[in-house]
């Protein structure tokens, strides 16, 4: 007869319009600034820099090899290498980047340069609230307010930072044994033995 | 589905004074081609799509590639008598291969569920001779994509029912996928602080296609 | 009917187009429609010539959104255009990614591990859940419904994101698949999470056929609109859900057999008059198809690395060749074509755009209907602009 | 507690009512409180003018406090029916509903409720565009020709006991005259804009609106042969007092409950609501006839519509729903102009309802189903009414007129759309 499926549709929606004072299920969007939805700890946003210690500017991990510069698809990393060096947390002389900054207008959070980074030292972010009046540099981040420090890492994605923190510890381990190692050698020989190079870009 | 050098026999012997070669693929996805000439390449398609062993009916995808010409310089080892005695000499061989544009059909067979067949179709070259056959007539599903192959490469599709650009817009002149294009100066530019970004990508050769 | 014997003529076409010597004609109309109209899905135009409000003629422009991917994916290395494939079609980058793996790892001749293979089977038929959902409710919108059906859609939509989002950190741009394998394993709950959502999908699928299938106004709205005949549609490279809905038995999952698609069993939903109303049930029923896969496939998951371990993230060089990779994507036949010379860029790279191919079509399922008509025909065919125009 | 106060309260009220107790001056005082507060107002007013103006003056002070009175009540109804509409259709999709604006500078949300406020202030400060080619002069007017005719239909509705601006012997006459206005109002603004979606919207919204005032007035005659009254005050008192266990409304009738249902159906396509939004259709035609207005102009066409919306809904509710009559009379005890409005609500609610449901119908199923399904439906309903006056009160009168309305509603929805037979399918599937 007519105007059965249109009378089980209008029963359909009453039935939500009901079921959405009630059911948990039903409302799934909350009211945003007032509530919030947890992240998934998956959830990248934009990149940052990890730094060790306190000091943002001596404990950043980022050697300036600029592998990510190269591989960003949209090409928002710009780096500027240092011309001295500094001691990493292995305590080896490094390279540290004089600039560094990423055009999180440009940015589209794919996350290559945190796959590509040998050095645990760029990861993603989940800080999403970025807006901003100033079109032209309210975007451009730069290095000190890329750099933040591993607990931030360890609070917004606790696996991934445990895991990464592991990867350094056991090239720390290796790193030191082999210094422990030429040490040995270099007292065996009693002569000085070529310090072993850093690792640089690919 | 028979394999290829069958089918090229079966194109041959169907379509008289058809020229069909076969184009190998060395990747480990072994799908090799055929490249059909021009004049005979409606007919080839039409047989193509009848014959009802092969009834590729389906065309799935139409596209253009951009072969520019190249100089191929290498070194090939030859005998040579020098001086009476037999030795092997370096030369450097110098091959230039001609510029064309072409276009690549991949064909399957709803009805019969097997393909692809990769067909392709050459111009002479990539300036005044540009010239293709259209398989719409046989492949509706050609019309937006030649269309396309048209608009981004600069292949004129004869016989085609409707040859106008697609994606860019009618007042546009150049060809964008070719590989000498070049950027046209760009009249909404404004800046921005990427710039020096795209600057150094731009020096350092990573904004140039292939290289 | 024979295709063959269907497709004998010239050009093929549904109906010759009026012309207005033949003196049935009224003053024309013409009128653009799009590129800033509500439901032409983004910024795509039509330049229709009316007879009242009786489609004449219909001419498809697009390219508003040409941003020439595949230029860019030429100067990029291959792992970097894995990125760009999500914004093609934006709904359902789970899918693009596959594809375009799909085609690099043919043309490299890497072999995926098989618990990877069951991620990217699951993770694809839940895009296809998502987008089959929310095109039901795009079409139900373009048909005036005040967004209802479309807010359930969403609604069923966000869970399937949120487990996006829990496995590749991104909701919609996902870019998780690489050549070899996945990105990362699946993190702790996500399987059992994921059983939760496939368990209460049905509910959602019941409510929203109780709201939509047997209602008067959508049947008479979309039965015997926008008819494509299954020849017509063979030979104009249809895919996907609309060539199923014209009843041609086609489904690249059961064709090619790519991933792992011989180990479940599915069946594939036919329609018999290909119009607006098959397309939408046909998207419908793929729907409760999909969920057989997920059942199983989230039954079966097996443990083991999710990498080949030939596979390398940087200075990824193939061997010179070429391949051609393609998928059954929700909206149709996803195909990459990918030509090597051995360089880290991909020297030809190819989409086809299940959506823009099947927008060939679209002149001639809409000559001779109503301009109301022409959106919901519109709206059937599933387009996204990002992959349209790319 | 609170509710156990109330219900007492409530138990009392109607024992009053039942028994004529302590509390009926109070109820009636209350139940007539608009009229007297007018009758203070008007002599207090008509009082500072000369003895000789007197006449004159009481006459335009009461239309002006009478038509202050209705623009200002149904214009905030027209505020609070946009904010419950986003709402209850929020709701029906499983949303919110705006619930941010409040109070600014505070952080008073209101539940949303100052959203039509925002909106208001919008509209009034929002540039007004006007198309370089637009007929300036039509183009202007229109908005304007179609809230004025809305307005003058208010003028024979009653909302309450004694409540109603011009009781007009041909009230029901008036109110569909004056309604027709409407369409004028339609076609200047199509015309005007020089717009070809706005044209194709006002082509539609005339082709529409003409074809569906017929099926309207039919539905309605059989109210006014039965009352045998054209006043709408003559069909409310028709309607007084019980029949049986239910009122004695028109709609617990089979003749009028087939007119109801057709009277609002035609009600929604006067009145251009879903799913008969045709001229106004966003996903085809931007917005119809009025695309090219924004500002206040595009508000004005909005109010036009809404009040256009409760003023048939008001008409709805009195030839059919007893107009200001409580259901039972021990709920009489509430004043007259609370159920008025309360059955109003929910003949609102019953709009949002549909246009949280339906998509929308096709031009030619439209005007198929105006002319081959609802016009037939109220010839039919004509005899129906006629064979119910003739026939003594019993159950045979009963079954014979729902037989009169059942039998002819299946025959013609079977046909309805035309040679195509639409219906469920049945799917094939492939291995």
């Amino acid at each position: 007869m007519l105007g059965k499926g249109i009378i089980k549709g209008l029963a359909e929606t009453a039935r939500n319009f009901f079921g959405s004072f009630v059911s948990e299920r039903r409302l799934t969007t909350v009211p945003y600034p007032d509530a919030r939805q947890p992240l998934a700890e998956n959830t990248r946003q934009f990149p940052f820099l990890v730094y060790d210690g306190d000091d943002w500017e001596q404990g950043l991990r980022c050697v300036a090899c600029q592998i990510c510069e190269k591989e960003c698809p949209p090409q928002c990393i710009y780096i500027v290498k240092s011309k001295d060096k500094k001691p990493d947390y292995k305590g080896q002389m490094q390279f540290y980047p004089a600039v560094f900054d990423i055009d999180l207008a440009v940015c589209m959070s794919c996350q290559i340069c945190v796959e590509v980074c040998p050095f645990e030292s760029i990861k993603m972010d989940t800080e999403f609230e970025l807006s901003t009046a100033d079109r032209f540099g309210g975007l451009l981040f730069h290095k000190k307010q890329l750099a933040k420090p591993n607990a931030h890492y360890h609070r917004i994605h606790p696996t991934d930072a445990a895991a990464s923190d592991a990867v350094l510890a056991a090239e720390k381990a290796k790193q030191e044994a082999k210094a422990r190692a030429a040490a040995e050698a270099k007292a065996k020989a009693a002569a000085p033995a070529p310090v072993a190079p850093p690792p640089s870009a690919s | 589905m028979e394999t290829l050098a069958q089918i090229k026999a079966r194109i041959e012997a169907a379509v008289a004074g058809a020229v069909v070669e076969m184009v190998p693929n060395d990747s480990p996805s072994g799908q090799h081609s055929l490249w059909v000439d021009n004049s005979h390449a409606v007919a080839v398609a039409q047989f193509l799509r009848e014959d009802p062993e092969l009834r590729f009916d389906f065309c799935s995808n139409v596209t253009g590639v951009d072969w520019p010409e190249t100089e191929r310089t290498e070194k090939v080892k030859t005998t040579r008598l020098v001086d009476g005695v037999e030795t092997s000499v370096e030369e450097i061989r110098k091959t230039k291969r001609p510029g064309f544009l072409e276009v690549v059909y991949h064909l399957y067979s709803v009805a019969l569920k097997h393909g692809p067949l990769i067909l392709r179709l050459r111009t002479e070259n990539r300036s005044d001779q540009v010239q293709v056959p259209s398989l719409t007539p046989v492949w509706r599903g050609c019309e937006f994509q030649e269309r396309e192959v048209f608009d981004l490469f600069g292949v004129v599709f004869t016989g085609h029912p409707d040859l106008r650009r697609i994606l860019m817009w009618d007042e546009f002149t150049d060809h964008p996928m070719r590989k000498d294009y070049v950027e046209p100066d760009d009249y909404e530019y404004e800046p921005t602080p990427h710039d020096e970004v795209l600057v150094k990508a731009r020096r350092s050769g990573r904004g140039e296609a292939g290289t | 009917m024979s295709i063959a014997a269907a497709t004998n003529g010239k050009r093929h076409r549904l109906v010759p187009p009026p012309s207005p010597a033949d003196g049935a004609l009224g003053e024309l109309l013409e009128i653009s429609m799009g590129p800033q109209h509500p439901s032409t899905h983004g910024v795509f135009r039509m330049n229709l010539v009316l007879d009242g409000e009786r489609v004449v003629k219909l001419k498809p422009v697009f390219g508003y959104l040409h941003r020439n991917h595949e230029k860019i994916a030429e100067s990029m290395s291959y792992l970097g255009s894995m990125p760009y494939t999500d914004r093609l079609d934006y709904f359902c980058s789970l899918t693009n990614n596959w594809a375009y793996a799909l085609a690099v790892e043919k043309l490299a001749g890497l072999q995926v591990p098989e618990r990877a293979e069951y991620i990217r089977v699951i993770t694809a038929e839940l895009t296809r859940l998502q987008n089959h959902a929310c095109l039901g409710g795009f079409l139900l919108q373009d048909m005036g419904a005040s967004g209802t059906p479309l807010m359930y859609a969403f609604r069923e939509r966000e869970k399937i994101l949120d487990l996006f989002e829990a496995l590749t950190g991104a909701r919609m741009m996902c870019n998780y698949m690489r050549f070899g394998g996945c990105r990362c394993d699946l993190p702790p709950g996500w399987r059992e999470q994921a059983q939760r959502l496939v368990a209460e999908f049905p509910a959602f699928l019941d409510e929203f056929e109780a709201l939509l299938n047997e209602n008067e106004i959508l049947m008479a709205r979309t039965q015997g609109v926008g008819v494509l005949p299954a020849s017509l549609a063979v030979n104009a490279s249809i895919s996907g859900p609309m060539l199923r809905a014209s009843g041609v038995n086609y489904d690249i999952r059961k064709v090619d057999r790519y991933g792992i698609y011989d180990r479940f069993d599915f069946q594939v939903p036919l329609g018999e008059h290909g119009d607006v109303y098959d397309r939408y049930m046909v998207r419908i029923l793929e729907m409760r198809e999909s969920l057989k896969i997920l059942r199983a496939a989230l039954a079966d998951l097996p443990e083991g690395p999710i990498m080949d371990p030939k596979a390398r993230l940087r200075g990824f060089r193939p061997k010179p060749g070429e391949a051609y990779g393609r998928i059954e994507a929700p909206k149709g036949e996803l195909g990459f074509y990918l030509i090597s010379e051995g360089g880290p860029h991909p020297y030809r790279y190819r989409v086809r755009p299940p959506s823009f191919i099947n927008l060939t079509i679209l002149e001639d399922m809409c000559l001779g209907q109503l301009v109301a008509d022409v959106v919901i025909i519109l709206g059937s065919v599933d387009i996204v602009l990002g992959e349209v125009d790319r | 507690m609170f509710p156990r106060r109330l219900s007492v309260f409530i138990l009392r009220q109607t024992l009053a009512a039942y028994f004529g107790g302590l509390g009926f001056y109070m109820t009636d005082a209350l139940d007539q409180i608009f009229v007297t507060t007018k009758q203070f107002l008007v002599a207090f007013l008509a009082g500072l003018f000369p003895p000789a103006w007197q006449p004159l003056a009481t006459l335009l002070i009461s239309a002006v406090v009478m038509v202050a009175a209705i623009i200002g009540v149904f214009a905030t109804l027209f505020a609070i029916t946009t904010v419950l509409e986003r709402k209850g259709l929020g709701r029906m999709q499983n949303r919110h509903g705006p619930n941010r604006v409040g109070i600014p500078f505070t952080q008073i949300r209101l539940a949303g409720f100052g959203q039509p406020a925002a909106d208001g202030i919008k509209a009034l400060i929002k540039e007004d565009v006007v198309p370089v080619a637009a007929d300036k002069v039509v183009h202007f007017l229109a908005p304007v020709v179609m809230v004025v005719p809305v307005i003058l239909a208010y003028a024979v509705l009653p909302v309450g006991r004694n409540m109603v601006a011009l009781d007009l012997d041909a009230g029901v006459l008036f109110f569909f005259a004056v309604g027709g206005a409407v369409e004028l109002a339609v076609f200047m603004a199509g015309w005007s804009s020089r717009n070809k979606y706005a044209l194709l919207g006002a082509m539609r919204a005339i082709a529409q609106m003409i074809s569906y005032e017929i099926p309207l007035i039919l539905a309605a005659v059989p109210v006014i042969m039965i009352a045998r009254s054209l006043s709408t005050t003559g069909i409310i008192a028709a309607q007084a007092g019980q029949a049986g266990f239910l009122p004695a409304w028109f709609v617990f009738t089979p003749w009028g409950f087939a007119g109801f249902v057709l009277f609002m159906i035609a009600a929604t396509a006067e009145s251009n609501r879903s799913p008969f939004d045709l001229p106004e259709g966003e996903s085809e035609l931007v917005a119809g006839y009025f695309t090219e207005y924004s500002g206040f102009k595009f508000a004005l066409f909005f109010l036009a519509e809404y009040l256009g919306l409760f003023v048939i809904s008001g008409l709805a509710i009195t030839l059919f729903l007893g107009g200001w009559h409580a259901p039972f009379p021990w709920l009489a005890w509430l004043p007259s102009w609370f159920w008025f409005f309360v059955k109003l609500l929910g003949l609102i609610f019953v709009f949002i309802w549909l246009r949280g449901t339906l998509p929308r119908l096709r031009l030619d199923q439209l005007m198929n189903f105006a002319w081959k399904f609802l016009l037939p439906l109220t010839l039919i309903n004509l005899l129906t009414v006629a064979v119910w006056h003739y026939l003594s009160a019993s159950g045979w009168r009963w079954a014979v007129c729902v037989l009169m309305v059942i039998v002819p509603y299946v025959a013609l929805g079977r046909g309805l759309w035309g040679h195509r037979r639409v219906r469920k399918r049945v799917y094939r599937y492939a291995e």
